[in-house]
């Protein structure tokens, strides 16, 4: 069965986006597809390539880009929400101006139609949040 | 068509839990994980709630109950303790899901 | 391909202005708009304030983006559903809403409101009839 | 000591006005502000709460009850609508600040 | 100076794992207690459920924060009310949660306990003569 | 009056930064003093310049970062609350081996000793969040 997955809320305040970690792996473990996982809201943070966890503690931006890297999992990070909170990648640097940029080469940043897309195609629709 | 609720708040704190009971229909699934799973607990309001949901199975997270020690004799009888396998399998084996944030 | 035609359903819980959710919820719509599904919105709890009329931001210095819920109607999102239980028990009524309408281009474009108020039963009929909920 | 006490959610979707009620003592005062304001709202459950706590004066933020719609005659009586200024003039006649966050 | 000796008060509201406050508040405790303040923790609604023993996250691999409380007692930290209604609003007794203590310098290291169950009542007299509430 | 303001979230998402802004620029213009301004938990967020939020609408961190210009206001951001959400300066980039920064010049990075110290000095702590 092929599943997109939304997260509304950044890493570590809420447990938005290790609950949608674990069942994201947990789908893919039992064979079944994750067309996208969709970053929106605070969301977006989840894609900084810039955090530095306590080393006890799990590394959820990492921890991601590995899950990404092994099943070649779709990262999309909302653009609206990204420049509201300041996640950057090279062309949205350049078109806003900004000296640098946040992103972890693993996600990507794009449009809200990316989140339509992948409620159209998938069976299913599964939202985490706060 | 059959329905997935998710909760994933306190009913203490939010009106998630309440909201979505609201809106439940007979045949439909309720999963509580994450600050949801207290929801589970016996000896509250909410287990009398629990019981009087006609028709709905409800299901919380293990791992959530776990790390909220929370042990299984704590939670309200007819509440099945799955595991994430088990969330998954529920997502597929109801026609969609309705997040209850 | 009319086997991807998906009913979805917006469901709408939470209050404007306190948090972002309503809003960005609101651009979804919009883009969304642009890809032929059929849509719905129901507005459920705190999430009735949203449409409530007369919003003047003015004094808290933040965009007021209730103006575009008359816009709705322009993209063929006309299904706008409001729990009367929810406006009861916060102390409303729908003439508490901004007047939303739309346009029937098979009636010679006469002017049609897009709320309707629904009892919880029926909106939990309404939710059984979706594909997809997206929540925010 | 003088408290104020401030309140920034809503009544109908969680529990921080409740708590709060729970916790001022006579004498204390009570600020609704962000989507706190829609506890001030006439002809709801909260209106009987604010009626019924003893001795407490409450304060709803205009600049948040006009955002939200709300022009004045749908707050409770004996509810005070106050601006920024008044937020300010609030926190320092009291001995402190305490945050239903 | 003694004139900077202040009364602080740490209410906590939330349930542990769910967000992050908890934890964060109680790094701030940690902290705080350099400071030589006066220092007291309040667990009021569901944050009675962040002194809950038998935490075990190993399943949601997150970090287990919970054995920090257990340290409190060796920064002199060791004013921690329960608020008994909150306890019982949600089926809990002080049997569940962790036993916390510290050892009495002033007699002969003696150990004691650090929670105390209170109720509403006490608390509110409690809040009162504080200085400083922190609220996460 | 001297005032401490604690901020819990970051911007958009809630309204925390907004009426804590409001709170401290009227504090400001009856005469009060602002002994600090911390931010906790997401509210480090409040401290990025990579933010490009839509042209109609306020700007949350430039807003912060010109009533500290005009009132020499000590924008503080939590170290540890900033390590796991990607909230970095140089010193912070150094040392844990980030190739870029986000803050914003008008902000620092700071212990949370800072939030306390500020709670000692300052006759009322005011707090913001959700």
């Amino acid at each position: 069965m092929k599943f997109a997955i939304q997260i509304n809320e950044g890493p570590y305040q809420h447990q938005a986006s290790d609950s949608a970690y674990l069942f994201t792996k947990t789908a893919l473990e039992k064979g079944h597809e994750i067309f996208r996982v969709f970053f929106y809201h605070d969301g977006v943070g989840n894609g900084t390539r810039l955090t530095t966890p306590p080393q006890d503690d799990r590394h959820v931006v990492n921890r991601w880009a590995e899950l990404a890297e092994k099943h070649e999992l779709d990262l999309v990070v909302c653009v609206a929400a990204a420049q509201r909170r300041g996640l950057v990648d090279d062309g949205e640097a350049e078109r806003n101006g900004k000296d640098a940029t946040n992103i972890h080469p693993k996600f990507r940043i794009s449009g809200l139609g990316q989140l339509i897309e992948a409620a159209i195609q998938a069976d299913r629709l599964v939202v985490f949040g706060d | 068509m059959s329905e997935l609720h998710t909760v994933n708040k306190s009913p203490f704190e939010k009106n998630s839990f309440d909201s979505c009971l609201g809106h439940v229909l007979e045949g439909s699934a309720v999963l509580l994980y994450e600050d949801g799973v207290y929801a589970a607990l016996k000896g509250t309001a909410t287990e009398g709630k629990v019981k009087a949901a006609q028709g709905v199975k409800f299901y919380a997270l293990g791992p959530d109950l776990k790390a909220r020690g929370l042990a299984q004799d704590r939670v309200s009888d007819g509440i099945e303790i799955i595991d994430y396998a088990g969330f998954v399998d529920l997502a597929t084996e109801h026609d969609k899901v309705v997040a209850w944030v | 391909m009319s086997e991807d035609i998906k009913n979805f359903l917006y469901l709408n819980r939470r209050a404007p202005y306190g948090t972002i959710y309503a809003w960005e919820s609101l651009e979804v719509v919009l883009i969304g708009a642009a890809f032929d599904q059929k849509v719905s919105l129901a507005f459920v709890d705190d999430g009735v304030f949203q449409i409530v009329k007369g919003q003047d931001t003015s004094a808290i210095e933040m965009k007021n983006f209730s103006p575009t819920y008359s816009a709705l109607g322009d993209y063929d999102v006309n299904q706008l559903y409001v729990e009367q239980e929810s406006l009861e028990e916060r102390g409303l009524s729908v003439d508490d809403l901004m007047h939303l309408t739309w346009e029937d281009e098979d009636e010679d474009w006469a002017e049609k409101d897009s709320i309707r108020v629904v009892s919880r039963a029926e909106l939990n009929k309404i939710i059984e009839a979706q594909d997809v909920v997206f929540s925010f």
